[in-house]
């Protein structure tokens, strides 16, 4: 069971990622520097739930808060190019905040103990579920509460006026602008929020994981973030639940027992995804064929 | 007056190390910028399948005891052939205004080559052979690596060459009309696809130049290398200006100086970091790189 | 209707993946109630660029296992003799989470007594992070699990939970050691530079704190800016690491050696210290070669003293010095690794501790006393945990090791090997 | 109401508005026409903040424009369509109208509000108008991106008057469109007229121009050329040299 | 000359044409009206090959166009002068115009020079730009320039797509002109337009699309004659 749930945690914590880039993906920014935030709140949250004795929930919430800030702050000079640029600017502020904790230390001692990041060492023994006797299902109801809650809240958003005026500025920027919509706020505000979403994600990783550094949060895991909604598909949130589902369920787990030929099925799966659904897994289509089971099922229920 | 004399020729010399294996880094940016320039689109699994082809022709090194020339050029036509292949599968499928799904199938393709090159040689680092490794040039108070100075010119012939096909032939003239305008050049009698496969050929008999390069220079060759050399590429190709050819090149021979150059003075764990920040200073200041298009009318 | 009946056919199909889906994560569960058997399972990366650690430690612990089981296997608690079963031999890829997924697979989902792996020393330390820190404190709800690892070289790693050991060599006793005797055969030495790379949490600290300082101790000279007088003791310290941090850095996938062989070329020290793995020990080696840096005596990080340095860089290698706890002295050492190359995999340092945790095994299950039920898989956890604290010595390939149960480390033999002509040859044996 | 002082931009070395002087009065159709190239695109895009100009000014209701971003310009009353359509292809026709709707009021509650509020309420009521004023009152769950050329022409006509705003520029609103579909487009046209627009019309289509507008004027490389009612400017010399030809049928 | 017989041609699910049929005879000007989205420009790419035809055939000639690749049917002597022009913007005119000739033989370059001499010869005014990038011309000019490009390619048929499309009315004439010369010079044409007005003018057949299929043809005086025609496509007097 602890295995499951294990795995649980984790699709929970990448949904997270990936919604955190999906947000981005509406207004049509593709980031790579969620691997950043995600960084950053992982740190923020150990520092505060290890150094500083904090509790989990309010470690959490501030980490949140930092990040969202740094995002909002990043979030100027990299807004100002769009596309490909932006890819590889955000892909630079990912490297820029990895070199950063690379070179980060900050050690207490502690019942005789030191403690903290260590720079290229590593912050380790990030304890606090453990030391606070947590369960397993504990700890995963913790990170799915998030979870649900922070997909909830995009789904809701979504169905408002702001979650079309987010793809109306993916659509057509320059439209957008000439309908009156404050292009820059609203993408300072995706920023943000895929920053705050990013963070807590990385607060629960830290905790979850125990032990941080620089190796964690690489070009790959950036990649990771938006591969999720980019295979899930951008037209609602449970896209990206899926494609996570889809990689850390089946590819990286599911797939266990074909031992090293798995990482070489892993890219041939990804290339075969995209060429047999560019738009996703969950593109219009398949919701269409879903709605229609559905209705299906209901209309055999009434009959 | 010394000490200023020794600090001089020392970072001079680092900066003349840097550009001759920034030639590397520039290969690797206009195998990018080519393929961006085409389609509009980036191959992120572009430098992976360089050093595939490097890989193949280190095979053929040991299999058959090939001379070093012959390496050369069977790791450009390796490259080329896995280039073909990367255009097949990541990209002449995908709708063409698509632009995620085409980067995400060759992330997948990175990740592929990547594990493929992992598995055939368990991860191992292999010996590369390498042309005038022992040659070592002094000038005054200056050295001057022979192998480097090899790839700076391989690598400015093949830009040339690249120049010249690009501008003089036919198969130029197709290339530059599809990247443009490919309703047009369907219209002209150009295949979209054959023109972008070979766009991706031509691309990749560069980068198994640049693979081949790199890992002579370097003397050995190892799957660790793949990810730094795609983000150096992929930053040398935005400080360039995306698309432009010579923007590459110049782009090129600068970081590979910057960098060296920052090593120097600030050592190894800030100098990703000042070739980071020279980007972003580059992209507030200068959006579209060094040779970058400017904004055309509506 | 022809519509109803795909539509139901196409349910089934689902169905049906997903139960064998199913099945297949299951299997470890349903394949454990064969036969009773003392299970292990083992783990380590068996791709990315760390593939060969894997496949070399996988094929370590099978040979020494199948060894063990056709001289009989292991004696249970009843008396009864049983084989071990290994499990599977999964891949971790080298991940933080894939390693810890493992651990909590092991723990819940298979019968195994003890976990046996892990390639990369950052991914132990998160696995024995999630681990209980002290045996039956209730009020931690880490994993029990005993892990015996064959890698994960970093300094200190085991003694972050008691469930956690090593068999991996004690690299402060082994540099101390070396220097002393490389300051007595080398009267002439006296300077010495290095460097490292940065970004591999172990090849940093052991040469920051562990290999400079050792020099440093036994009275060679540091030729860059001086090093402050350091015990014996590893500190992770920040002081200590900024004093060291005067030394050549480079990363793992670096290209470009130039600017830190000129340097070491411009301080022209009698002896160059590369604490690096083997790709990036090979790139500065060779830039070293090309630019004519020849110091007198050359030596390396222990995690060097294999074949992937032979492979990438034989000639700009020759004269290498590594301390190492493995190398084909015994009749023992010998025959094990003629065993491993046949099973397709090479014996060095790492996959030798493999071997000799097979036989660890054998030893703390035979003092355990464990039932191997599958009903008693935690007890037998237990018990095994608490017998392997309890071995002070194990036969060693190269002699007997000595465990410290208090830490859960090792002390192991070690030999000097250098690479002498395009091989690696015993130069000296300290045993 | 919009008064456009000695506006300039240069584009490199080209320089496609030169020192262009214009004034255009409330309640007015106001046409511009002039060759290809002449510079009448670049002068919508610098009036509705596209780009911003070289030199000059441009003042709207006795405010000057020339610091506002684009959609600033369009709060404070600058509306426009795009010469090639741009809509927000990936939205409904509905979603196109309700994201150009509110942007000039409060929007807030409705920002937070759930999809099916919109089935009634004010909100509804304006957004059914105006897919009524455009003839698509049967499309409104359309994706844009399905409609056809001439929905699609209407429907981005729709939207730039859902953001309500006084001065509405119309870059070639009849590109083509047959005969048929021109005569509708002007009578669209003077009903929003009628709803207290002013419009500043671009336009080749001489029936249109010549059919709907008050006041039209001519430029030419970047200046104006001429000024005046239809009827003077058709008679112009130098517009029938530079522009509409000796044809009678144009 | 050039034969459609029954094509249907579809994007995705939606039927664009819907068993079109139509012929351009040799030496005319054909001209296609029909309000938007009837079909017209889904008809000419499906002629030139950048629409597959789900059905139906197209014979130019004696030969079969209907499974020829774009570069094929240029090769036909099929070409196309496309709607909103489609320059190559960073191309010079020059380039733009040696481009049109792509679908030609290498051995034909001599000739191939000498059409370009005579295209300039034609559009002094492509002469003077010759070496400028094609997307700093005109509107006209460019109209202009994709004629001459079509023109490289030496068509037996040209088949044009709103040639006056967003052109001044002065600019509007001179393409007429140009359309007219080139017909008497040889080439069959066959235009779209929505200019009903200048290419009944110039058309020695019309036929008129509506919803992916032919509802008229005739030659113009009929069309003229025609009221529906002349309230949708000839206008009565004011808007």
């Amino acid at each position: 069971m602890d295995y499951f749930l294990n795995l649980v945690n984790t699709i929970g914590i990448h949904t997270l990622l990936g919604l955190s880039a999906y947000i981005l993906l509406l207004t049509g920014q593709l980031s790579l520097a969620q691997a950043g935030f995600f960084a950053v709140g992982a740190y923020t949250a150990a520092v505060l739930t290890v150094i500083l004795g904090w509790g989990i929930l309010p470690a959490i919430g501030l980490a949140m808060l930092i990040t969202g800030l740094l995002a909002f702050l990043v979030g100027f000079p990299a807004l100002r190019v769009r596309g490909l640029m932006l890819v590889v600017a955000t892909l630079a502020f990912g490297e820029f905040v990895r070199m950063f904790f690379y070179n980060f230390r900050w050690r207490v001692t502690q019942e005789g103990v030191e403690v903290g990041p260590d720079g290229t060492m590593g912050f380790s023994e990030i304890r606090y579920f453990a030391e606070h006797g947590w369960t397993s299902w504990e700890v995963t109801s913790l990170i799915w509460v998030f979870v649900i809650l922070v997909m909830a809240i995009i789904w809701w958003a979504d169905q408002t006026r702001s979650g079309a005026v987010l793809r109306a500025v993916g659509e057509d920027e320059l439209a957008a602008g000439t309908v009156g919509i404050d292009v820059t706020v609203v993408k300072m505000a995706a920023m943000t929020a895929g920053g705050v979403i990013a963070g807590l994600a990385g607060s629960l990783y830290a905790h979850q994981i125990t032990m941080l550094d620089h190796h964690a949060f690489t070009v790959l895991l950036a990649t990771f973030a938006i591969a999720y909604p980019i295979l899930g598909g951008v037209s609602n949130v449970f896209g990206t639940l899926v494609a996570v589902i889809f990689i850390q369920g089946l590819l990286v787990e599911g797939l266990r027992f074909l031992g090293d030929w798995r990482m070489l099925l892993f890219g041939a799966l990804i290339i075969v995804v995209m060429n047999v659904k560019p738009r996703g897994l969950f593109d219009s289509q398949t919701l269409r064929w879903i709605k229609s089971v559905l209705r299906l099922h209901l209309s055999r229920r009434i009959s | 007056m010394d000490d200023f004399w020794f600090e001089f020729v020392e970072v001079t010399q680092s900066i003349g190390d840097g550009v001759l294996f920034g030639s590397t880094y520039a290969l690797i940016g206009i195998g990018f910028t080519l393929i961006f320039g085409a389609m509009g689109k980036l191959n992120v699994a572009y430098a992976a399948a360089a050093m595939a082809g490097a890989y193949s022709s280190l095979a053929i090194y040991i299999l058959f005891d090939a001379p070093l020339v012959v390496i050369f050029i069977v790791s450009a036509i390796c490259a080329a052939i896995l280039g073909y292949l990367v255009y097949l599968t990541c990209f002449r499928f995908i709708p063409v205004h698509n632009h995620l799904a085409a980067l995400m199938a060759s992330v997948g393709g990175l990740f592929f080559i990547d594990e493929v090159i992992v598995h055939a040689t368990r991860g191992s680092p292999l010996a590369f052979p390498s042309m005038f490794s022992e040659a070592y040039f002094e000038v005054g108070p200056y050295g001057i690596r022979g192998d480097l100075l090899f790839v700076f010119f391989i690598g400015l012939i093949s830009t040339g060459v690249l120049l010249y096909v690009l501008f003089r032939t036919r198969l130029g003239l197709a290339t530059r009309a599809v990247a443009q305008q490919d309703v047009a050049a369907r219209l002209c009698g150009m295949s979209i696809h054959l023109t972008n496969s070979t766009t991706f050929a031509v691309a990749g008999l560069l980068g198994g130049i640049a693979g081949a390069m790199t890992a002579a220079a370097v003397g050995i060759l190892s799957p660790v290398m793949i990810l730094p050399l795609t983000i150096k590429g992929l930053i040398v190709t935005v400080i360039g200006g995306l698309g432009s050819i010579p923007g590459a090149i110049i782009a090129g021979l600068f970081v590979g100086g910057f960098e060296n150059v920052v090593m120097y003075f600030r050592g190894i764990d800030e100098r990703d970091m000042y070739v980071v920040a020279l980007l972003f200073i580059f992209l507030v200041f200068r959006p579209n790189g060094l040779f970058g298009k400017t904004i055309t009318r509506d | 209707m022809i519509r109803r009946g795909t539509e139901k056919m196409k349910r089934v199909t689902r169905l049906v993946s997903t139960v064998v889906l199913a099945a297949t994560v299951a299997m470890p569960l349903a394949a454990s109630a064969a036969d009773r058997s003392v299970k292990v399972l083992g783990w380590g990366a068996k791709s990315g660029p760390l593939k060969s650690f894997g496949v070399n430690s996988e094929a370590a612990l099978r040979s020494a296992i199948a060894q063990i089981n056709a001289a009989g296997g292991v004696k249970l608690g009843d008396g009864s003799s049983a084989p071990l079963e290994v499990i599977s031999y999964e891949d971790s890829a080298c991940k933080k989470d894939q390693n810890i997924a493992i651990l909590r697979k092991t723990t819940s989902t298979t019968d195994a007594i003890v976990g046996m792996g892990a390639t990369c020393s950052g991914s132990c330390q998160a696995m024995f992070g999630v681990l209980q820190k002290k045996v039956g404190d209730s009020s931690d709800s880490g994993v029990q699990m005993p892990i015996l690892s064959d890698t994960c070289i970093r300094p200190g790693l085991a003694k972050i939970s008691e469930w956690a050991f090593r068999n991996v060599p004690n690299e402060v006793a082994m540099y101390d050691k070396l220097f002393a005797w490389l300051r007595s055969e080398n009267p002439d030495v006296k300077t010495f530079s290095g460097g490292t790379e940065t970004d591999q949490g172990h090849s940093f600290i052991t040469h920051t704190a562990i290999i400079v300082q050792a020099a440093v101790r036994h009275g060679f000279e540091w030729v860059g800016p001086s090093v402050p007088e350091l015990g014996p003791k590893v500190k992770q310290g920040m002081k200590e690491l900024q004093a060291a941090a005067k030394t050549q850095h480079w990363l793992m996938g670096d290209t470009n050696y130039s600017v830190q062989a000129r340097k070491i070329k411009k301080q022209n020290p009698d002896m160059i210290l590369v604490s690096s793995h083997p790709f990036s020990a090979c790139g500065f080696l060779k830039e070293m070669k090309r630019q004519k840096v020849k110091p007198k005596l050359l030596v390396g990080l222990t995690s060097s003293a294999s074949q992937e340095t032979l492979n990438g860089c034989m000639s700009a290698a020759e004269g290498l010095i590594i301390p190492t706890g493995f190398a084909p002295i015994t009749p023992e050492a010998v025959s094990a690794n003629e065993i491993v190359s046949e099973a397709g995999g090479f014996l060095d340092l790492h996959s030798a501790a493999a071997w000799e945790n097979a036989y660890l095994v054998k030893a703390a299950v035979e003092k355990a006393g464990i039932s191997a039920n599958s009903d008693t898989v935690a007890e037998d956890r237990r018990k095994f945990r608490d017998a392997l604290a309890s071995i002070s010595e194990s036969a060693g390939l190269i002699g007997p090791v000595t465990r410290d149960g208090a830490t859960g480390e090792a002390s192991k033999p070690y030999v000097y090997v250098q690479v002498v002509n395009g091989e690696w040859k015993v130069i000296h044996d300290p045993r | 109401m919009l008064e456009v002082k000695s506006l300039s931009k240069h584009f490199g070395g080209v320089q496609a508005v030169r020192e262009l002087d214009l004034a255009v009065n409330a309640g007015d159709i106001f046409g511009v026409i002039g060759p290809n190239g002449s510079g009448k695109s670049t002068l919508v895009n610098l009036i509705s903040g596209v780009f911003p100009a070289t030199t000059g000014e441009i003042h709207f209701q006795g405010q000057s424009l020339s610091n506002l971003s684009p959609h600033a310009r369009v709060r404070a009353g600058v509306a426009r369509t795009f010469q090639n359509i741009r809509l927000f292809p990936g939205l409904t026709v509905w979603q196109n109208l309700w994201v150009a709707r509110n942007s000039t009021e409060d929007t807030r509650a409705e920002g937070i509000s759930f999809r099916w509020f919109r089935k009634s309420g004010p909100v509804k009521n304006e957004i059914d108008a105006m897919l009524e004023f455009s003839g698509l009152a049967d499309k409104g769950d359309e994706l844009a991106s399905n409609l056809a050329f001439g929905e699609q022409r209407r429907l981005e006509l729709a939207r730039a008057a859902a953001t309500k705003p006084r001065l509405l520029l119309l870059d070639e609103p009849a590109a083509g469109m047959n005969q048929e579909e021109v005569r509708d487009l002007g009578r669209r046209i003077r009903e929003l007229r009628q709803q207290g627009m002013t419009i500043i019309l671009i336009e080749h289509v001489m029936e249109l121009v010549m059919g709907i507008t008050d006041r039209i004027v001519v430029l030419n490389f970047g200046s104006k050329i001429a000024e005046g009612e239809p009827a003077a400017i058709r008679k112009d010399k130098s517009v029938q040299e530079a522009y509409l030809g000796q044809s009678e049928d144009g | 000359m050039l034969k459609v017989d029954n094509i249907v041609t579809r994007y995705g699910t939606i039927e664009a044409l819907k068993g079109l049929s139509l012929e351009a005879c040799e030496g005319e000007v054909t001209c296609l009206l029909g309000p938007n989205g009837a079909g017209k420009t889904t008809t000419l790419f499906t002629i030139a090959g950048i629409l597959k035809a789900h059905s139906g055939s197209i014979t130019f000639e004696k030969d079969n166009l209907t499974n020829l690749s774009a570069p094929g049917i240029v090769r036909k002597g099929v070409a196309l002068v496309p709607e909103n022009r489609l320059i190559f913007p960073q191309m010079s005119v020059e380039e733009n115009l040696v481009a049109g000739a792509f679908a030609r033989p290498r051995k034909d370059s001599p000739a191939i020079d000498a059409d370009l001499e005579g295209i300039y010869e034609r559009f002094p005014r492509l002469k003077e730009r010759s070496t400028q990038p094609g997307g700093t011309l005109s509107g006209g000019e460019q109209q202009m320039l994709a004629i001459g490009r079509a023109l490289m390619a030496r068509p037996k048929i040209m088949m044009m797509d709103e040639p006056s499309l967003g052109l001044a009315p002065i600019i509007v004439e001179e393409i007429f002109d140009i359309i007219r010369l080139l017909n008497k010079e040889g080439v069959s044409i066959l235009l779209v337009e929505q200019n009903a007005r200048m290419a009944l003018k110039v058309a020695h057949r019309v036929y008129l699309l509506e919803g992916g299929k032919v509802t008229f043809n005739g030659n113009p005086q009929e069309m003229q004659q025609d009221e529906v025609i002349q309230r949708a496509y000839l206008g009565a007097g004011s808007v």
